[in-house]
């Protein structure tokens, strides 16, 4: 007698019940994009290399960063990091200290002198790349990926641009600077200095295609009455004096005024402290919070001691007399008016930190290329000015003007030029859902605060050694969330009162649409919203 | 080899020699020493490699049952009365599940109102709930059928409830004779599960089951039973040529050759119509009296009760219990049984809760029936008092 | 990156459920609701009871919504020896089946008793206390869903108080389960004495199958009751089904804790208690005390069960020894 | 067949004593059966014991009605439980009783002995019935003195089973005496 008929059952003969077709929704392991990427401006994967960095794998972590900036070490020194603000995690227990992580890395790298994949590609077509700050050099280094053969041609003495010419050696070391530069020359970037063009029509002859990554070098002028004798240098002038000639750095006295609320003021007068000034004030038209300058820039010129004088413009500088125009600001309206008062401040000379302009002389009586209202070179949306194969980027073309955000023009140039000399439009790859801090769910996340570290050094041009050891990359890599991306945390795998997900030997994860019923566990336990339940 | 013992006892001794290996124990008068006795046996190490569990409720002792039978070891508990019916529950997923549990019944009366003496209500009421339901005429009888019951049960993967009458039985002391273990083992071979709960090959027991299959589970249950009467016969038979006594199989004819009236009955009762049967054949001295000793009550055997009585007149079954209202249980499916003879059947109730039925009552009875449904020593008197006149339909 | 989740790419602290080469006990094509909060359970519950015991398991399952979903013929979605009991008699099934391995010399088989609330606290509670009180080598695992659901959520002695289930339909003069009713399963096992007592949820996935392997090599009688919230019965969407038991355990309404020979001896400490509000707000069962005639007294009760709780089972760390 | 009937109370051994009587005639090599009234012996309610002894197969299992033999281990029983009813002519009455008792039977053989007594002074404690299966064995000559105490032997063990046989041998003697 066989087993006794249908009171007695083998096991597992319920998988012939396709409780698939239950579904109203069905769970979807999506790629949404992590905050942190999306506000960078450098289009870096950032979410890919913390991965990496969290397996210890700094090397690959690394690659992974130049595959979009060849800057990682500059970056962490320069960088005003939007990726943290965005971080998610900045909403649970303290965001992940991206930055850090990127300039520890690209230490690293210099440190052991990791060099970029030499590419195979191979093309005869030339491009001329005229300027060599973050822009210029990052096309160049992205151009040579593509195999062109890359010239560049630097005005100044030396190769950088606003990295060495607009950023203190305090804040980014030369030698940091050179090493990332010298690695984009090593891929076969030939770089020409004291170069200047006076005009590109010299120059359309001899290259498939020219970019203009000229930044925007030139100190705005100011309309306000000067006597003569009076010391007043713009900061464009200061930085390129002391960078010029290292070993005659000039004397701006004990009381140093500097005009402006950028980022270049305050560098400027933290400049002005480190040579030799004891009081340094910042004058400023608007208020404090409409400082164009980064938070973190202004927190680290106050803490050394440099006044922000709100609110004032200048009206008139005799000599060591400043006269300062008080101004009333209406927040609703926006609309700034002077107050009528003045006062009078004392310095030894005033630094103007008040914009700078696009060197434009080399582009005049070319039609086709037009100079906007505001003094930028305007170009279509694959970056192209009006002559065909002449392209534009950087600060140039740039409102919002940093480092980050010129590299990240830079690699989109050379894709435009890449594209123009393949003969097809450049089309940029379409964006994910944006995982949003709503999506995750940080239950699983053990609170584990921010390890800081004080960036702060004395008063000299020496940088302070802050990164990170190897084991703090790795554990303050691991406080990334992972944001809308699977990290094989296996709770879906887990939660589903179905067994309905597969996970594979490699640990990869598979929904079994035969006998998932669509209940949504899987994606509500989800950490990191990677899966979506979709109709 | 002989003994005098209570018939418990010889039962508890009986199951001993089965080699149980879980044994659950619930007091319940007249079991109670049965489950007392294996116990005693279980902790003197007379009966080893045995679970002896105290459980605390009848539906307890019979799920601990299902549960060890299940897990693959041939399990044994015991009740009466109120805890059969307590358990009843169990007692129909145990066949269901096709667990060849061995239980004794002693049966008793069944409330209310409250009684704890002999009848056979208990056994009626599960007379359909799929277990095998076979009646000991005397304690050496009760103590054999358990032996076969084991056997019965395990070759046709049903459970077999032994009944024997409470007190009448299970209290006397009478002489016993008890088989060796070493010829108990040749009867009965260890106990060898076709499915079971066995981590090696998993297999899920109880299944729910829908209208779709449910009618053919039933009508295969059916089927098994009715096989049931040809092995409950050669088993019997089997018993009888290795330990020579007649005990067991479905049923005994005594002196039925040329009789014109054919007692039947089950059970204790039997002992004392056959010393009725004797002294009326040897007073008109033509034999005209027969006894007929019915075993297997379930399953039925129509068949050989129809041989076995086809050539009387007159067929008077007695029975301890009865369907309210309508008359005998057992009388009617003789009845069924002999249908289509010009046969005469006399249902005779007798011996309700514990009621003395004495030699003198039944040859009364077998001499002249009042009508086909006599309520034996029923006291007129107490009845007319609660009702003016009694009801005749078929009242004595 | 973290340690809360069920498992991760470093192998580090990994869980039976994340597991590649999970036995899956009880796996797919079952009936059981979307998101049902049992059908995980006892998915988790069993899998770390087949691993810690090597394969050699035998699991008694009483009549109920987890028995009807997983095996009616043809689909038996179990891959273990199971076998169904009835309502009322799943301990005294379970404790034959142990003395029938004992006997045959395989006490490494181990065997399991599982019901609903309803087998266990209500009909089932007679064989329990049996087994309990024979300190029988079975685990009876008590899938907690706080009402009859297989029958339509009628109200158990789990049921907690003011909830509304068929049979406590709240109106003007009523409002739910009465909540000086109810038993406390856990304290009456550990008042049996037994080796082993122990609260779980599927809230807290780290902790059941801790609980559960622990039990696994205890000898004797052992009773895990596990938080198994039921999006049919409590009214709220299927994919909430563990976030709700979270909120169960944040909120004290679930004290999770363990007791060994009836003394508690560790209990899963509540960090930031949430209001009892909180819990109740995302469920229909207890709907009828928000709205427009709110009941805060209700709510009240409710909190000050929770606040008990916490105190009772020292929620609040055992460190106040 | 020889049939008897034992009354007395719940607690003094009334049905034992009707066991061991029927393993007494079985250790001879007849047939025996012993039951009790079937009733819930509770202590100190009037309790009744049959015992049959034949030399065939007993088979009925109606109640006796007409025993050849009646002992009364607590003769405050004889009245309530008409314990005298039925007795054969010319049967046998056996009374734990010190003194005589009037029974106001016409032709039966009735003695009386002072059971409990002996069995306190053997035996330490007021249980009569191995005590009157020795007298009984004396008064019928039913069964032998050795099969009542082989039957003791069966029934309890040790000190107490070697005082109930020295009980039961002086209750023997002594109405053997007084045959």
């Amino acid at each position: 007698m066989s087993k006794p008929f249908a009171t007695v059952v083998e096991s597992r003969t319920s998988l012939a019940n396709k409780t698939g077709s239950w579904r109203t929704v069905r769970p979807e392991y999506v790629h949404r994009l992590p905050p942190c990427n999306v506000t960078c401006p450098a289009g870096e994967n950032i979410q890919q290399w913390l991965s990496l960095a969290q397996e210890g794998k700094f090397f690959e972590a690394w690659q992974e960063m130049v595959k979009n900036n060849p800057f990682p070490a500059t970056m962490g020194r320069v960088c005003y990091h939007t990726c943290e603000k965005a971080c998610n995690r900045g909403q649970y227990d303290g965001s992940v200290n991206i930055n850090l992580i990127e300039r520890s890395i690209g230490d690293m790298a210099i440190a052991k002198g990791w060099s970029f994949k030499k590419s195979e590609v191979r093309s005869d077509k030339k491009v001329l790349i005229i300027g060599s700050g973050p822009s210029g050099l990052t096309a160049a280094y992205f151009l040579r990926q593509f195999g062109y053969g890359v010239d560049i041609f630097e005005s100044r003495k030396y190769l950088g641009g606003m990295m060495r010419y607009g950023v203190p050696k305090y804040r980014l070391p030369r030698r940091v600077l050179d090493a990332e530069i010298k690695r984009i020359q090593d891929c076969g970037v030939n770089t020409v200095c004291n170069r200047k063009v006076n005009n590109i029509k010299d120059e359309l002859s001899n290259y498939d295609a020219i970019y203009l990554a000229v930044g925007a070098s030139v100190a705005s002028s100011v309309t306000i009455d000067i006597e003569p004798g009076s010391k007043v240098v713009s900061a464009v002038d200061l930085f390129q004096k002391i960078e010029d000639n290292p070993n005659d750095l000039p004397n701006l006295g004990k009381t140093v005024v500097v005009y402006g609320g950028g980022n270049t003021a305050i560098d400027a007068a933290r400049t002005a402290l480190r040579l030799g000034a004891k009081d340094v004030k910042i004058v400023y038209r608007r208020t404090i919070n409409n400082m164009p300058a980064h938070e973190t820039e202004i927190q680290d010129a106050l803490s050394e001691g440099i006044e922000i004088l709100c609110l004032r413009t200048i009206s008139a500088i005799n000599g060591n007399k400043v006269i300062l125009d008080k101004m009333d600001y209406d927040e609703e309206s926006g609309i700034l008016s002077r107050s009528g008062e003045n006062e009078m401040i004392v310095a030894d000379s005033v630094v103007f930190a008040i914009g700078q302009a696009v060197e434009s002389s080399l582009i005049q009586g070319i039609d086709g290329i037009s100079i906007s209202e505001k003094g930028l070179i305007s170009v279509d949306n694959c970056m192209m000015t009006g002559v065909k194969g002449v392209f534009a980027g950087g600060d140039a073309i740039l409102g919002k003007r940093t480092v980050t955000n010129a590299i990240g023009y830079g690699k989109k140039a050379a894709k435009c030029i890449d594209a123009f000399l393949q003969g097809r439009e450049y089309i940029p790859n379409s964006k994910n859902e944006v995982a949003n801090f709503k999506k995750l769910n940080t239950e699983y996340y053990q609170k584990d605060e921010r390890k800081e570290v004080s960036r702060l050094g004395n008063l000299d041009f020496e940088e302070k050694n802050v990164s990170y050891s190897d084991s703090e990359v790795v554990q303050e890599a691991m406080r990334c969330f992972s944001c809308g991306n699977c990290f094989h945390c296996d709770n879906c795998y887990s939660y589903c009162p179905d067994n309905a997900i597969i996970k594979h030997e490699d640990g990869t994860l598979e929904i079994d649409y035969d006998y998932c019923k669509g209940c949504g566990i899987c994606a509500s336990e989800c950490p990191c919203g990677a899966i979506k339940m979709t109709t | 080899m002989l003994y005098q013992l209570e018939g418990s006892q010889a039962v508890a001794r009986a199951i001993a020699l089965c080699r149980p290996e879980v044994v659950c124990a619930y007091p319940i008068t007249p079991q109670t020493h049965i489950v007392e006795g294996v116990g005693e046996l279980v902790r003197s190490g007379q009966l080893g490699n045995c679970q002896y569990l105290n459980v605390e409720s009848e539906m307890a002792a019979i799920s601990v049952a299902i549960g060890s039978e299940a897990a693959g070891v041939r399990s044994y508990t015991a009740t009466s009365s109120q805890g059969l019916l307590y358990m009843m529950e169990a007692v129909y997923n145990a066949s269901g599940l096709e667990l060849p549990i061995v239980m004794t019944l002693g049966n008793r009366a069944i409330g209310s109102p409250l009684n704890i003496w002999n009848d056979h209500a208990d056994a009626m009421s599960a007379r359909d709930a799929g277990w095998l339901m076979l009646f000991a005429e005397n304690n050496q009888e009760a103590a054999d059928l358990h032996i076969q019951a084991f056997k019965i049960a395990e070759t046709l993967r049903l459970p077999v409830m032994v009944c024997m009458d409470g007190f009448i039985l299970t209290h006397a002391y009478e002489k016993v004779d008890l088989p060796e273990q070493s010829e108990v083992d040749e009867f009965l071979p260890p106990y060898k599960p076709e499915f079971s709960l066995d981590p090696e090959n998993p297999c899920a027991i109880g299944a729910m089951v829908s209208p779709n299959d449910f009618m053919e589970v039933r009508y295969m249950a059916h089927r098994r039973q009715l096989e049931a009467c040809a092995v409950i016969d050669k088993i019997g038979t089997e018993f009888s040529a290795k330990f020579k006594r007649n005990t067991g199989g479905l049923l005994r004819t005594y002196h039925t050759e040329n009789a014109e009236t054919v007692v039947v009955a089950m059970g204790s009762v039997l002992g004392t119509i056959k010393d009725t049967v004797d002294d009326m054949n040897q007073t008109n001295g033509n034999g005209k009296y027969g006894v007929l000793s019915l075993v297997s009550y379930r399953p039925f055997p129509d068949n050989e009760i129809r041989e076995a009585l086809k050539n009387a007149k007159r067929v008077i079954v007695v029975e301890k219990a009865f369907a309210l209202g309508r008359g005998g249980i057992l009388a009617r499916e003789v009845e069924l049984a002999l249908k289509g003879l010009d046969i005469e059947i006399v249902t005779v109730i007798a011996g309700l809760g514990g009621r003395v039925i004495t030699k003198s009552m039944l040859a009364e009875v077998f001499r002249q029936p009042k009508g086909n449904l006599v309520f034996l020593g029923l006291k007129e008197d107490a009845i007319r008092q609660e009702y003016k006149t009694v009801l005749n339909k078929g009242g004595a | 990156m973290s340690s809360l989740t069920m498992g991760n790419r470093f192998g580090q602290h990994t869980t039976v459920q994340s597991s590649c080469d999970r036995p899956n006990t009880l796996t797919s094509g079952h009936r059981a609701c979307q998101g049902c909060g049992e059908g995980l359970a006892a998915r988790c519950a069993i899998d770390v009871a087949y691993t810690a015991a090597k394969g050699k398991i035998a699991v008694v399952n009483a009549t109920g919504c987890l028995e009807v979903v997983s095996c009616a013929f043809p689909d038996n979605s179990w891959n273990i020896p199971w076998i169904h009991s009835l309502f009322g008699n799943t301990a005294a099934v379970a404790s034959g089946i142990a003395a029938a391995f004992k006997n045959k010399g395989q006490a490494d088989v181990r065997v399991i008793a599982q019901g609903g609330d309803g087998g266990t606290t209500d009909i089932g509670m007679g064989c329990l206390s049996g087994m309990f009180d024979r300190n029988d080598d079975v685990l009876y695992i008590c899938y907690d869903n706080q009402a009859y659901m297989n029958t339509g959520v009628q109200r158990s002695s789990a049921t907690p108080a003011l909830a509304r289930t068929a049979t406590t339909m709240p109106n003007s003069q009523y409002s739910g389960s009465d909540p000086e009713t109810g038993k406390n399963v856990p304290d009456i096992a550990m008042a049996h004495g037994i080796p082993y007592v122990a609260v779980a949820s599927i809230g807290n996935l780290h902790d059941l199958e801790r609980k559960v392997a622990k039990a696994i090599n205890i000898r004797g009688a052992k009773y895990i009751q596990i938080h198994c919230p039921c999006p049919l019965g409590w009214g709220f969407p299927t994919a909430e089904t563990v976030r709700i038991a979270r909120l169960a355990l944040k909120s004290g309404m679930y004290p999770l804790f363990e007791a060994e020979n009836g003394v508690l001896v560790g209990s899963t400490p509540v960090e930031e208690q949430i209001p009892v509000e909180e819990y109740l707000r995302v469920q229909k069962r207890f709907a009828h005390l928000f709205g427009k005639n709110a009941q805060p007294e209700n709510i009240g009760i409710l909190q000050k069960i929770a606040n008990r709780n916490i105190e009772k089972y020292r929620l609040g760390g055992m460190s106040d020894e | 067949m020889f049939q008897v009937r034992i009354h007395g109370r719940g607690g003094q051994g009334v049905v034992t004593a009707a066991e061991m009587l029927s393993i007494a005639a079985f250790l001879e090599g007849k047939d025996a059966q012993a039951f009790p009234s079937f009733g819930s012996e509770r202590m100190g309610a009037p309790v009744v014991a049959f015992c049959r002894i034949s030399e065939r197969e007993i088979r009925s299992r109606e109640p006796i009605s007409n025993p050849d033999a009646i002992i009364i281990q607590d003769r405050t029983v004889i009245e309530p439980a008409c314990a005298f009813d039925g007795i054969v002519d010319n049967g046998f009455v056996l009374i734990n009783s010190p003194a005589d008792v009037e029974t106001n039977l016409s032709n039966a053989r009735v003695k009386c002995i002072g059971a409990t007594e002996i069995a306190l002074e053997q035996v330490g404690r007021p249980i009569p019935n191995a005590v009157l299966l020795g007298s009984f064995a004396a008064l019928t000559g039913v069964i032998k003195i050795d099969s009542v105490i082989k039957a003791i032997n069966t029934k309890f063990s040790g000190k107490i089973a070697e005082k109930n046989v020295k009980a039961a041998q002086v209750a023997y003697e002594r109405t053997l005496g007084e045959m």
